[in-house]
Protein backbone atom coordinates (compact mmCIF):
# COMPACT_ATOMS: atom_id res chain seq x y z
CA UNK A 1 0.00 0.00 0.00
CA UNK A 2 2.73 2.72 -0.89
CA UNK A 3 0.47 4.73 -2.09
CA UNK A 4 -0.61 6.23 1.57
CA UNK A 5 3.01 6.28 2.92
CA UNK A 6 3.02 3.27 5.86
CA UNK A 7 5.90 2.33 6.42
CA UNK A 8 7.59 5.88 7.19
CA UNK A 9 8.60 6.48 10.97
CA UNK A 10 5.89 7.24 13.12
CA UNK A 11 6.32 9.32 16.32
CA UNK A 12 3.79 8.82 19.48
CA UNK A 13 2.42 5.46 20.15
CA UNK A 14 -0.87 6.51 19.54
CA UNK A 15 0.24 7.13 15.95
CA UNK A 16 2.15 4.08 15.29
CA UNK A 17 -1.18 2.17 16.59
CA UNK A 18 -3.78 4.10 14.60
CA UNK A 19 -1.41 3.67 11.50
CA UNK A 20 -1.37 0.02 11.78
CA UNK A 21 -5.10 0.01 12.08
CA UNK A 22 -5.76 2.29 9.26
CA UNK A 23 -3.26 -0.18 7.13
CA UNK A 24 -5.55 -3.04 8.44
CA UNK A 25 -8.57 -0.76 7.34
CA UNK A 26 -7.24 -0.57 4.01
CA UNK A 27 -6.82 -4.13 3.82
CA UNK A 28 -9.54 -4.89 4.70
CA UNK A 29 -11.18 -2.36 2.37
CA UNK A 30 -9.60 -3.96 -0.59
CA UNK A 31 -10.56 -7.29 0.22
CA UNK A 32 -13.65 -6.41 -0.06
CA UNK A 33 -13.82 -4.90 -3.34
CA UNK A 34 -11.85 -7.68 -4.75
CA UNK A 35 -14.76 -9.98 -4.05
CA UNK A 36 -17.13 -7.97 -4.96
CA UNK A 37 -15.69 -7.49 -8.38
CA UNK A 38 -14.46 -10.83 -8.75
CA UNK A 39 -17.52 -12.39 -7.46
CA UNK A 40 -19.52 -10.46 -10.25
CA UNK A 41 -16.90 -11.16 -13.29
CA UNK A 42 -16.91 -14.79 -12.37
CA UNK A 43 -19.69 -16.20 -10.14
CA UNK A 44 -23.15 -16.50 -11.64
CA UNK A 45 -25.86 -15.37 -9.28
CA UNK A 46 -28.27 -18.72 -9.80
CA UNK A 47 -26.09 -20.90 -7.43
CA UNK A 48 -27.14 -24.35 -8.35
CA UNK A 49 -23.80 -25.73 -6.86
CA UNK A 50 -22.01 -25.15 -3.60
CA UNK A 51 -18.44 -25.73 -4.60
CA UNK A 52 -16.42 -23.67 -7.01
CA UNK A 53 -15.75 -25.55 -10.40
CA UNK A 54 -12.71 -25.28 -12.51
CA UNK A 55 -14.30 -22.80 -14.20
CA UNK A 56 -14.97 -20.40 -11.79
CA UNK A 57 -11.84 -20.59 -10.01
CA UNK A 58 -9.39 -19.90 -12.57
CA UNK A 59 -11.39 -17.63 -13.66
CA UNK A 60 -11.17 -15.86 -10.15
CA UNK A 61 -7.23 -15.99 -10.26
CA UNK A 62 -7.36 -14.37 -13.11
CA UNK A 63 -9.30 -11.78 -12.30
CA UNK A 64 -7.58 -10.82 -8.74
CA UNK A 65 -4.28 -10.77 -11.09
CA UNK A 66 -6.38 -8.30 -12.96
CA UNK A 67 -7.83 -6.07 -9.99
CA UNK A 68 -4.13 -5.73 -8.76
CA UNK A 69 -2.62 -4.58 -12.28
CA UNK A 70 -5.68 -2.35 -12.34
CA UNK A 71 -4.92 -0.91 -9.09
CA UNK A 72 -1.43 0.17 -9.73
CA UNK A 73 -2.23 1.06 -13.26
CA UNK A 74 -4.70 3.49 -11.75
CA UNK A 75 -2.26 4.20 -9.30
CA UNK A 76 0.41 5.46 -11.47
CA UNK A 77 -2.13 7.54 -14.38
CA UNK A 78 -3.36 9.40 -11.47
CA UNK A 79 0.07 10.39 -10.15
CA UNK A 80 1.00 11.06 -13.58
CA UNK A 81 -1.47 13.47 -13.74
CA UNK A 82 -1.34 15.41 -10.36
CA UNK A 83 2.68 15.74 -11.13
CA UNK A 84 1.94 17.30 -14.75
CA UNK A 85 -0.62 19.46 -13.35
CA UNK A 86 1.08 20.42 -10.50
CA UNK A 87 0.94 20.01 -6.69
CA UNK A 88 -1.47 22.51 -5.93
CA UNK A 89 -4.12 21.72 -8.33
CA UNK A 90 -7.09 20.44 -10.20
CA UNK A 91 -8.16 17.34 -12.14
CA UNK A 92 -8.97 14.94 -9.19
CA UNK A 93 -9.81 17.34 -7.10
CA UNK A 94 -12.72 17.89 -4.65
CA UNK A 95 -13.14 21.63 -3.44
CA UNK A 96 -15.67 22.07 -0.60
CA UNK B 1 4.12 -3.17 12.63
CA UNK B 2 7.73 -3.82 14.69
CA UNK B 3 8.64 -1.40 16.79
CA UNK B 4 5.83 -1.64 19.16
CA UNK B 5 6.34 -1.58 22.85
CA UNK B 6 4.47 -4.32 25.22
CA UNK B 7 1.44 -2.17 26.18
CA UNK B 8 1.40 -0.52 23.01
CA UNK B 9 0.79 -4.45 21.44
CA UNK B 10 -2.02 -5.40 24.13
CA UNK B 11 -3.67 -2.16 23.04
CA UNK B 12 -3.36 -2.18 19.68
CA UNK B 13 -4.39 -6.00 20.46
CA UNK B 14 -7.94 -5.18 21.95
CA UNK B 15 -8.04 -2.22 19.20
CA UNK B 16 -7.59 -4.94 16.85
CA UNK B 17 -10.16 -7.50 18.16
CA UNK B 18 -13.06 -4.56 17.95
CA UNK B 19 -11.79 -3.92 14.64
CA UNK B 20 -11.70 -7.72 13.56
CA UNK B 21 -15.57 -8.16 14.82
CA UNK B 22 -16.88 -4.47 12.56
CA UNK B 23 -14.81 -7.08 9.54
CA UNK B 24 -16.81 -9.88 10.52
CA UNK B 25 -19.85 -8.04 10.74
CA UNK B 26 -19.31 -6.38 7.27
CA UNK B 27 -18.56 -9.49 5.36
CA UNK B 28 -21.74 -11.46 7.05
CA UNK B 29 -24.10 -8.66 6.34
CA UNK B 30 -22.44 -8.85 2.28
CA UNK B 31 -22.95 -12.58 2.57
CA UNK B 32 -26.50 -12.04 3.71
CA UNK B 33 -27.47 -9.08 1.56
CA UNK B 34 -26.15 -10.83 -1.94
CA UNK B 35 -27.60 -14.38 -1.31
CA UNK B 36 -31.26 -12.92 -0.32
CA UNK B 37 -30.60 -10.40 -3.75
CA UNK B 38 -30.11 -13.85 -5.39
CA UNK B 39 -32.05 -16.37 -4.08
CA UNK B 40 -35.30 -14.78 -2.96
CA UNK B 41 -37.63 -14.44 -5.21
CA UNK B 42 -41.24 -15.98 -4.10
CA UNK B 43 -43.22 -13.20 -2.06
CA UNK B 44 -46.37 -15.60 -2.08
CA UNK B 45 -45.85 -16.71 1.33
CA UNK B 46 -43.49 -15.53 4.46
CA UNK B 47 -41.96 -18.72 4.64
CA UNK B 48 -38.42 -19.78 2.60
CA UNK B 49 -39.40 -22.33 0.22
CA UNK B 50 -37.10 -25.29 -0.17
CA UNK B 51 -35.70 -23.42 -3.23
CA UNK B 52 -34.91 -20.52 -1.82
CA UNK B 53 -33.33 -22.10 1.83
CA UNK B 54 -31.08 -24.54 -0.74
CA UNK B 55 -30.12 -21.42 -2.68
CA UNK B 56 -29.19 -19.76 0.05
CA UNK B 57 -27.09 -22.67 1.83
CA UNK B 58 -25.09 -22.84 -1.50
CA UNK B 59 -24.48 -19.13 -1.97
CA UNK B 60 -23.15 -19.52 1.79
CA UNK B 61 -20.68 -22.26 1.06
CA UNK B 62 -19.66 -21.07 -2.31
CA UNK B 63 -19.17 -17.31 -1.07
CA UNK B 64 -16.70 -18.85 1.60
CA UNK B 65 -14.71 -20.75 -0.95
CA UNK B 66 -14.48 -17.62 -3.44
CA UNK B 67 -13.38 -15.32 -0.30
CA UNK B 68 -11.28 -18.47 0.84
CA UNK B 69 -9.35 -18.09 -2.39
CA UNK B 70 -9.45 -14.37 -3.34
CA UNK B 71 -7.98 -13.97 0.23
CA UNK B 72 -4.95 -16.19 -0.86
CA UNK B 73 -4.48 -14.72 -3.97
CA UNK B 74 -4.20 -11.06 -2.08
CA UNK B 75 -2.00 -12.43 0.37
CA UNK B 76 0.40 -13.39 -2.34
CA UNK B 77 0.11 -10.21 -3.92
CA UNK B 78 0.86 -8.50 -0.41
CA UNK B 79 3.37 -10.58 0.21
CA UNK B 80 5.23 -9.65 -3.11
CA UNK B 81 4.50 -5.90 -2.62
CA UNK B 82 6.15 -5.76 0.65
CA UNK B 83 8.83 -7.97 -0.79
CA UNK B 84 9.62 -5.14 -3.66
CA UNK B 85 9.21 -2.24 -1.17
CA UNK B 86 12.35 -3.80 0.97
CA UNK B 87 14.09 -4.01 -2.27
CA UNK B 88 14.19 -0.93 -3.58
CA UNK B 89 13.54 1.23 -0.21
CA UNK B 90 17.08 -0.33 1.29
CA UNK B 91 14.72 -2.30 4.08
CA UNK B 92 15.61 -0.34 7.67
CA UNK B 93 13.33 -0.24 10.34
CA UNK C 1 -28.22 -9.00 17.99
CA UNK C 2 -27.16 -12.63 19.73
CA UNK C 3 -24.05 -12.45 17.24
CA UNK C 4 -22.18 -9.86 18.49
CA UNK C 5 -22.41 -10.47 21.92
CA UNK C 6 -24.25 -7.60 23.76
CA UNK C 7 -25.69 -7.96 26.30
CA UNK C 8 -22.67 -9.67 28.36
CA UNK C 9 -21.19 -7.49 31.63
CA UNK C 10 -19.47 -4.47 30.53
CA UNK C 11 -17.22 -3.61 32.69
CA UNK C 12 -16.27 0.75 32.40
CA UNK C 13 -18.36 3.48 31.79
CA UNK C 14 -16.82 3.96 28.50
CA UNK C 15 -17.34 0.40 27.63
CA UNK C 16 -20.29 0.65 28.43
CA UNK C 17 -22.10 3.59 26.20
CA UNK C 18 -19.69 2.66 23.30
CA UNK C 19 -21.41 -0.81 23.26
CA UNK C 20 -24.98 0.81 23.04
CA UNK C 21 -24.02 2.78 20.35
CA UNK C 22 -22.50 -0.13 18.34
CA UNK C 23 -25.64 -2.03 18.65
CA UNK C 24 -27.45 0.97 17.76
CA UNK C 25 -25.15 1.54 15.05
CA UNK C 26 -25.78 -2.28 14.03
CA UNK C 27 -29.22 -1.87 14.13
CA UNK C 28 -29.75 1.06 11.83
CA UNK C 29 -27.27 -0.58 9.32
CA UNK C 30 -29.63 -3.77 9.39
CA UNK C 31 -32.79 -1.40 8.93
CA UNK C 32 -31.05 0.04 6.10
CA UNK C 33 -30.05 -2.56 3.99
CA UNK C 34 -33.65 -4.56 4.96
CA UNK C 35 -35.21 -1.19 3.43
CA UNK C 36 -32.70 -1.35 0.14
CA UNK C 37 -33.70 -5.31 -0.41
CA UNK C 38 -36.99 -5.01 0.36
CA UNK C 39 -37.74 -1.75 -1.97
CA UNK C 40 -35.66 -3.01 -4.55
CA UNK C 41 -37.97 -6.51 -4.46
CA UNK C 42 -41.11 -5.40 -3.63
CA UNK C 43 -41.48 -1.55 -5.29
CA UNK C 44 -41.52 -0.67 -9.23
CA UNK C 45 -38.88 2.59 -9.97
CA UNK C 46 -41.92 4.20 -11.78
CA UNK C 47 -43.55 5.87 -8.72
CA UNK C 48 -46.90 6.54 -10.79
CA UNK C 49 -48.71 6.19 -7.02
CA UNK C 50 -47.02 8.01 -3.44
CA UNK C 51 -49.39 5.43 -1.51
CA UNK C 52 -48.26 2.12 -1.23
CA UNK C 53 -50.31 -0.33 -2.71
CA UNK C 54 -52.27 -3.80 -1.20
CA UNK C 55 -49.93 -6.01 -3.32
CA UNK C 56 -46.60 -3.97 -2.31
CA UNK C 57 -47.95 -3.84 1.15
CA UNK C 58 -48.01 -7.42 1.49
CA UNK C 59 -44.64 -8.10 -0.73
CA UNK C 60 -42.87 -6.04 2.33
CA UNK C 61 -44.43 -8.51 5.07
CA UNK C 62 -43.10 -11.05 3.59
CA UNK C 63 -39.88 -9.77 2.48
CA UNK C 64 -39.42 -8.56 5.95
CA UNK C 65 -39.74 -12.05 7.21
CA UNK C 66 -37.55 -13.57 4.72
CA UNK C 67 -34.97 -11.19 5.00
CA UNK C 68 -34.62 -12.04 8.93
CA UNK C 69 -34.66 -15.77 7.83
CA UNK C 70 -32.26 -15.00 5.65
CA UNK C 71 -30.34 -13.62 8.11
CA UNK C 72 -30.22 -15.70 11.17
CA UNK C 73 -29.51 -18.83 8.35
CA UNK C 74 -26.41 -17.47 7.11
CA UNK C 75 -25.19 -16.84 10.59
CA UNK C 76 -26.10 -20.52 11.46
CA UNK C 77 -24.42 -22.01 8.74
CA UNK C 78 -21.22 -19.64 9.16
CA UNK C 79 -21.10 -21.07 12.89
CA UNK C 80 -21.27 -24.33 11.68
CA UNK C 81 -18.12 -24.15 9.33
CA UNK C 82 -16.42 -22.39 11.51
CA UNK C 83 -16.81 -24.81 14.40
CA UNK C 84 -16.01 -27.74 11.28
CA UNK C 85 -13.13 -26.01 10.39
CA UNK C 86 -11.79 -25.13 14.23
CA UNK C 87 -11.47 -21.81 15.64
CA UNK C 88 -8.08 -21.01 14.12
CA UNK C 89 -9.11 -21.23 10.61
CA UNK C 90 -10.00 -20.60 7.32
CA UNK C 91 -13.28 -20.50 4.96
CA UNK C 92 -14.23 -16.85 5.54
CA UNK C 93 -10.61 -15.43 7.06
CA UNK C 94 -9.33 -12.51 5.59
CA UNK C 95 -5.54 -12.83 5.93
CA UNK C 96 -4.07 -9.33 5.88
CA UNK D 1 -29.49 -0.49 28.29
CA UNK D 2 -30.01 -0.29 32.01
CA UNK D 3 -26.82 -0.42 34.21
CA UNK D 4 -25.81 3.34 33.29
CA UNK D 5 -25.59 5.90 35.95
CA UNK D 6 -27.12 9.26 35.46
CA UNK D 7 -23.67 11.11 33.74
CA UNK D 8 -23.63 8.22 31.65
CA UNK D 9 -26.96 8.22 30.67
CA UNK D 10 -26.41 12.41 29.90
CA UNK D 11 -23.14 11.26 27.92
CA UNK D 12 -24.95 8.45 26.10
CA UNK D 13 -27.71 11.11 25.07
CA UNK D 14 -25.61 13.38 23.74
CA UNK D 15 -23.79 10.98 21.33
CA UNK D 16 -27.06 9.29 20.40
CA UNK D 17 -28.50 12.77 18.96
CA UNK D 18 -25.28 12.88 17.16
CA UNK D 19 -25.40 9.67 15.85
CA UNK D 20 -29.16 10.32 15.04
CA UNK D 21 -28.11 13.23 12.84
CA UNK D 22 -25.91 11.04 11.51
CA UNK D 23 -28.83 8.65 11.16
CA UNK D 24 -31.00 10.56 9.47
CA UNK D 25 -28.65 11.71 7.12
CA UNK D 26 -27.84 8.83 5.43
CA UNK D 27 -31.40 7.81 5.07
CA UNK D 28 -32.31 11.50 3.47
CA UNK D 29 -28.73 10.84 1.21
CA UNK D 30 -30.12 6.96 0.02
CA UNK D 31 -33.59 9.10 -0.57
CA UNK D 32 -32.28 11.47 -2.53
CA UNK D 33 -30.05 9.24 -4.82
CA UNK D 34 -32.87 6.64 -5.26
CA UNK D 35 -35.32 9.14 -6.16
CA UNK D 36 -32.99 10.69 -8.54
CA UNK D 37 -31.81 7.88 -10.10
CA UNK D 38 -35.25 6.46 -10.55
CA UNK D 39 -37.20 9.93 -11.59
CA UNK D 40 -34.37 11.86 -13.79
CA UNK D 41 -33.99 11.19 -17.03
CA UNK D 42 -34.44 13.95 -19.35
CA UNK D 43 -31.05 16.48 -19.67
CA UNK D 44 -32.40 18.06 -22.15
CA UNK D 45 -32.55 21.56 -19.86
CA UNK D 46 -31.23 22.08 -16.51
CA UNK D 47 -34.80 22.75 -14.59
CA UNK D 48 -37.01 19.45 -13.26
CA UNK D 49 -39.81 18.89 -15.58
CA UNK D 50 -43.25 18.70 -14.18
CA UNK D 51 -42.96 14.74 -14.73
CA UNK D 52 -39.65 14.78 -12.74
CA UNK D 53 -41.13 16.61 -9.78
CA UNK D 54 -43.79 14.91 -9.90
CA UNK D 55 -42.20 11.58 -9.39
CA UNK D 56 -39.67 12.74 -6.81
CA UNK D 57 -42.94 13.65 -4.42
CA UNK D 58 -44.60 10.40 -4.98
CA UNK D 59 -41.12 8.81 -4.55
CA UNK D 60 -40.37 10.22 -1.41
CA UNK D 61 -43.82 9.71 0.04
CA UNK D 62 -44.12 6.11 -0.65
CA UNK D 63 -40.45 5.42 0.44
CA UNK D 64 -41.61 7.10 3.72
CA UNK D 65 -45.06 4.60 3.91
CA UNK D 66 -42.36 1.75 2.86
CA UNK D 67 -39.48 2.87 5.53
CA UNK D 68 -41.94 3.29 7.87
CA UNK D 69 -43.61 -0.09 7.65
CA UNK D 70 -40.46 -1.85 7.50
CA UNK D 71 -39.80 -0.44 10.43
CA UNK D 72 -42.45 -1.88 12.59
CA UNK D 73 -41.81 -5.38 11.14
CA UNK D 74 -37.99 -4.70 12.45
CA UNK D 75 -39.35 -3.98 15.93
CA UNK D 76 -41.62 -6.58 15.96
CA UNK D 77 -38.55 -8.89 15.00
CA UNK D 78 -36.39 -6.74 17.18
CA UNK D 79 -38.95 -7.69 20.34
CA UNK D 80 -39.84 -10.81 19.92
CA UNK D 81 -35.35 -12.26 19.65
CA UNK D 82 -34.98 -9.74 22.53
CA UNK D 83 -37.94 -12.00 24.21
CA UNK D 84 -36.16 -14.99 23.40
CA UNK D 85 -33.05 -14.29 24.52
CA UNK D 86 -34.39 -13.50 27.88
CA UNK D 87 -35.68 -17.23 27.86
CA UNK D 88 -32.91 -18.97 26.69
CA UNK D 89 -30.44 -17.11 28.49
CA UNK D 90 -32.08 -16.59 32.30
CA UNK D 91 -32.49 -13.43 32.36
CA UNK D 92 -29.88 -12.38 35.07
CA UNK D 93 -29.43 -8.49 34.93
CA UNK E 1 -26.05 22.26 4.20
CA UNK E 2 -28.55 24.41 5.95
CA UNK E 3 -30.17 20.62 7.10
CA UNK E 4 -27.37 19.92 9.36
CA UNK E 5 -27.36 23.46 11.28
CA UNK E 6 -24.05 24.10 11.06
CA UNK E 7 -22.96 28.03 11.47
CA UNK E 8 -25.06 28.32 15.20
CA UNK E 9 -22.47 29.40 17.69
CA UNK E 10 -19.83 26.08 18.60
CA UNK E 11 -18.80 26.23 21.98
CA UNK E 12 -15.58 24.27 23.44
CA UNK E 13 -12.89 24.25 20.96
CA UNK E 14 -13.25 20.29 20.37
CA UNK E 15 -16.95 20.90 19.01
CA UNK E 16 -15.67 23.49 16.98
CA UNK E 17 -13.32 21.12 14.93
CA UNK E 18 -15.22 18.22 14.83
CA UNK E 19 -18.25 20.66 13.43
CA UNK E 20 -15.71 21.61 10.46
CA UNK E 21 -14.53 18.40 10.16
CA UNK E 22 -18.39 17.04 10.21
CA UNK E 23 -19.15 19.19 7.53
CA UNK E 24 -16.24 18.55 5.24
CA UNK E 25 -17.26 14.72 5.25
CA UNK E 26 -20.80 15.78 4.12
CA UNK E 27 -19.74 17.75 1.21
CA UNK E 28 -17.17 15.16 0.12
CA UNK E 29 -20.01 12.75 0.52
CA UNK E 30 -22.28 14.60 -1.38
CA UNK E 31 -19.89 15.24 -3.99
CA UNK E 32 -19.19 11.43 -4.13
CA UNK E 33 -22.93 10.46 -4.65
CA UNK E 34 -23.28 13.70 -7.36
CA UNK E 35 -20.25 11.91 -9.64
CA UNK E 36 -21.88 8.50 -8.97
CA UNK E 37 -24.76 9.95 -10.39
CA UNK E 38 -24.36 12.04 -13.24
CA UNK E 39 -21.49 9.47 -14.60
CA UNK E 40 -24.28 6.79 -14.57
CA UNK E 41 -26.85 9.20 -16.11
CA UNK E 42 -24.52 10.70 -18.59
CA UNK E 43 -20.96 9.32 -19.30
CA UNK E 44 -21.31 5.65 -21.06
CA UNK E 45 -19.30 2.87 -19.97
CA UNK E 46 -17.21 1.63 -22.59
CA UNK E 47 -14.40 4.50 -22.46
CA UNK E 48 -13.74 4.63 -26.50
CA UNK E 49 -12.49 8.34 -25.84
CA UNK E 50 -10.72 9.83 -22.95
CA UNK E 51 -12.36 13.46 -23.49
CA UNK E 52 -15.79 14.64 -22.68
CA UNK E 53 -17.20 14.93 -25.56
CA UNK E 54 -19.51 18.40 -26.12
CA UNK E 55 -23.03 16.59 -25.27
CA UNK E 56 -21.30 14.52 -22.29
CA UNK E 57 -20.21 18.30 -20.71
CA UNK E 58 -23.68 19.36 -21.30
CA UNK E 59 -25.27 16.90 -19.79
CA UNK E 60 -23.20 16.51 -16.67
CA UNK E 61 -23.73 20.53 -15.94
CA UNK E 62 -27.47 19.95 -16.20
CA UNK E 63 -27.56 16.85 -13.96
CA UNK E 64 -25.17 18.22 -11.62
CA UNK E 65 -27.89 20.85 -11.54
CA UNK E 66 -30.96 18.52 -11.36
CA UNK E 67 -29.11 16.82 -8.50
CA UNK E 68 -29.46 19.91 -6.45
CA UNK E 69 -32.85 20.68 -7.09
CA UNK E 70 -33.91 17.02 -6.02
CA UNK E 71 -31.92 17.49 -2.81
CA UNK E 72 -33.60 20.61 -2.14
CA UNK E 73 -37.01 19.57 -3.12
CA UNK E 74 -36.73 16.33 -0.86
CA UNK E 75 -35.51 18.34 2.10
CA UNK E 76 -38.55 20.37 1.84
CA UNK E 77 -40.78 17.29 1.29
CA UNK E 78 -39.42 15.85 4.44
CA UNK E 79 -39.52 18.89 6.81
CA UNK E 80 -43.17 19.20 5.84
CA UNK E 81 -43.43 15.95 6.64
CA UNK E 82 -42.40 15.85 9.79
CA UNK E 83 -43.74 18.86 10.49
CA UNK E 84 -47.40 17.58 9.72
CA UNK E 85 -46.78 14.62 11.73
CA UNK E 86 -45.39 16.21 14.78
CA UNK E 87 -41.98 16.27 16.23
CA UNK E 88 -42.43 12.81 18.00
CA UNK E 89 -43.18 10.69 15.29
CA UNK E 90 -43.19 8.19 12.49
CA UNK E 91 -42.91 8.27 8.81
CA UNK E 92 -39.45 8.35 8.04
CA UNK E 93 -38.47 6.78 11.44
CA UNK E 94 -36.29 4.03 12.63
CA UNK E 95 -36.82 2.86 15.78
CA UNK E 96 -34.46 0.40 16.98
CA UNK F 1 -14.59 28.15 9.95
CA UNK F 2 -13.65 31.36 11.18
CA UNK F 3 -13.88 31.67 15.20
CA UNK F 4 -11.37 29.17 15.76
CA UNK F 5 -7.65 30.36 17.76
CA UNK F 6 -4.80 29.74 16.25
CA UNK F 7 -4.25 26.18 18.25
CA UNK F 8 -7.33 25.08 16.89
CA UNK F 9 -6.20 25.53 13.44
CA UNK F 10 -3.02 23.46 13.88
CA UNK F 11 -5.18 20.64 14.97
CA UNK F 12 -7.67 21.42 12.38
CA UNK F 13 -5.22 21.61 9.78
CA UNK F 14 -3.72 18.07 10.68
CA UNK F 15 -7.28 16.12 11.13
CA UNK F 16 -7.80 17.65 7.83
CA UNK F 17 -4.92 15.77 6.31
CA UNK F 18 -5.63 13.02 7.63
CA UNK F 19 -9.46 13.27 5.95
CA UNK F 20 -8.21 14.36 2.63
CA UNK F 21 -5.88 11.61 2.72
CA UNK F 22 -9.32 9.65 3.32
CA UNK F 23 -11.48 11.21 1.13
CA UNK F 24 -8.15 10.61 -1.68
CA UNK F 25 -8.36 7.18 -0.87
CA UNK F 26 -12.32 7.20 -1.51
CA UNK F 27 -12.20 8.03 -4.97
CA UNK F 28 -9.09 6.63 -5.89
CA UNK F 29 -10.72 3.22 -4.43
CA UNK F 30 -14.06 4.19 -6.63
CA UNK F 31 -12.23 4.70 -9.76
CA UNK F 32 -10.57 1.51 -9.33
CA UNK F 33 -13.54 -0.20 -8.88
CA UNK F 34 -15.38 1.61 -11.71
CA UNK F 35 -12.98 1.43 -14.21
CA UNK F 36 -12.04 -2.47 -13.49
CA UNK F 37 -15.79 -3.44 -13.90
CA UNK F 38 -16.33 -1.42 -16.79
CA UNK F 39 -12.91 -2.53 -18.93
CA UNK F 40 -12.07 -5.71 -17.91
CA UNK F 41 -13.82 -8.92 -19.72
CA UNK F 42 -11.82 -11.36 -20.73
CA UNK F 43 -10.73 -13.56 -18.55
CA UNK F 44 -8.82 -16.14 -20.74
CA UNK F 45 -5.13 -14.72 -19.14
CA UNK F 46 -4.22 -13.19 -15.66
CA UNK F 47 -2.17 -10.22 -17.91
CA UNK F 48 -4.46 -6.92 -19.28
CA UNK F 49 -4.85 -6.93 -22.93
CA UNK F 50 -4.02 -4.02 -24.56
CA UNK F 51 -8.13 -3.53 -25.42
CA UNK F 52 -8.49 -3.36 -21.13
CA UNK F 53 -5.26 -1.49 -20.59
CA UNK F 54 -6.67 1.21 -22.81
CA UNK F 55 -9.80 1.26 -21.75
CA UNK F 56 -8.91 1.72 -17.94
CA UNK F 57 -6.38 4.38 -19.02
CA UNK F 58 -8.89 6.78 -21.06
CA UNK F 59 -11.53 5.69 -18.07
CA UNK F 60 -9.46 7.35 -15.93
CA UNK F 61 -8.86 10.53 -17.75
CA UNK F 62 -12.57 10.92 -18.55
CA UNK F 63 -12.90 10.30 -15.20
CA UNK F 64 -10.89 12.81 -14.16
CA UNK F 65 -12.30 15.17 -16.39
CA UNK F 66 -15.90 14.37 -15.27
CA UNK F 67 -15.11 15.12 -11.67
CA UNK F 68 -13.42 17.92 -12.05
CA UNK F 69 -16.70 19.38 -14.36
CA UNK F 70 -18.95 18.70 -11.40
CA UNK F 71 -16.72 20.00 -8.62
CA UNK F 72 -17.16 22.98 -10.02
CA UNK F 73 -20.56 22.86 -10.52
CA UNK F 74 -20.85 21.54 -6.75
CA UNK F 75 -18.69 25.19 -5.87
CA UNK F 76 -20.76 27.38 -7.75
CA UNK F 77 -23.78 25.63 -6.00
CA UNK F 78 -21.72 26.14 -2.68
CA UNK F 79 -20.75 29.66 -2.99
CA UNK F 80 -24.57 30.12 -4.08
CA UNK F 81 -26.14 28.36 -0.78
CA UNK F 82 -23.64 30.40 1.33
CA UNK F 83 -24.59 33.68 -0.06
CA UNK F 84 -28.49 32.98 0.24
CA UNK F 85 -28.05 32.03 4.00
CA UNK F 86 -26.32 34.88 4.66
CA UNK F 87 -28.44 37.16 3.33
CA UNK F 88 -31.18 35.21 4.68
CA UNK F 89 -29.92 34.65 8.48
CA UNK F 90 -28.67 38.42 9.13
CA UNK F 91 -24.81 36.95 8.35
CA UNK F 92 -23.59 37.46 12.40
CA UNK F 93 -20.58 35.93 13.19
Amino acid sequence: MSFLGFGRPQPTSEEKISAVQAEMKVLTQMHDRLTKACAKKCVPNDYRESELNKGESVCLDRCAAKFFDVHMKVSELLQQEMQSKGAGGGGFGFGG
Amino acid sequence: MDGLTAAETRELEQRMQKQQMKVFFGLFSNLVDHCFMSCIDDFTSKSLTGRESGCVARCVQKHMALSQRLSERFQEYNAQMTQQQQQQGGGFR
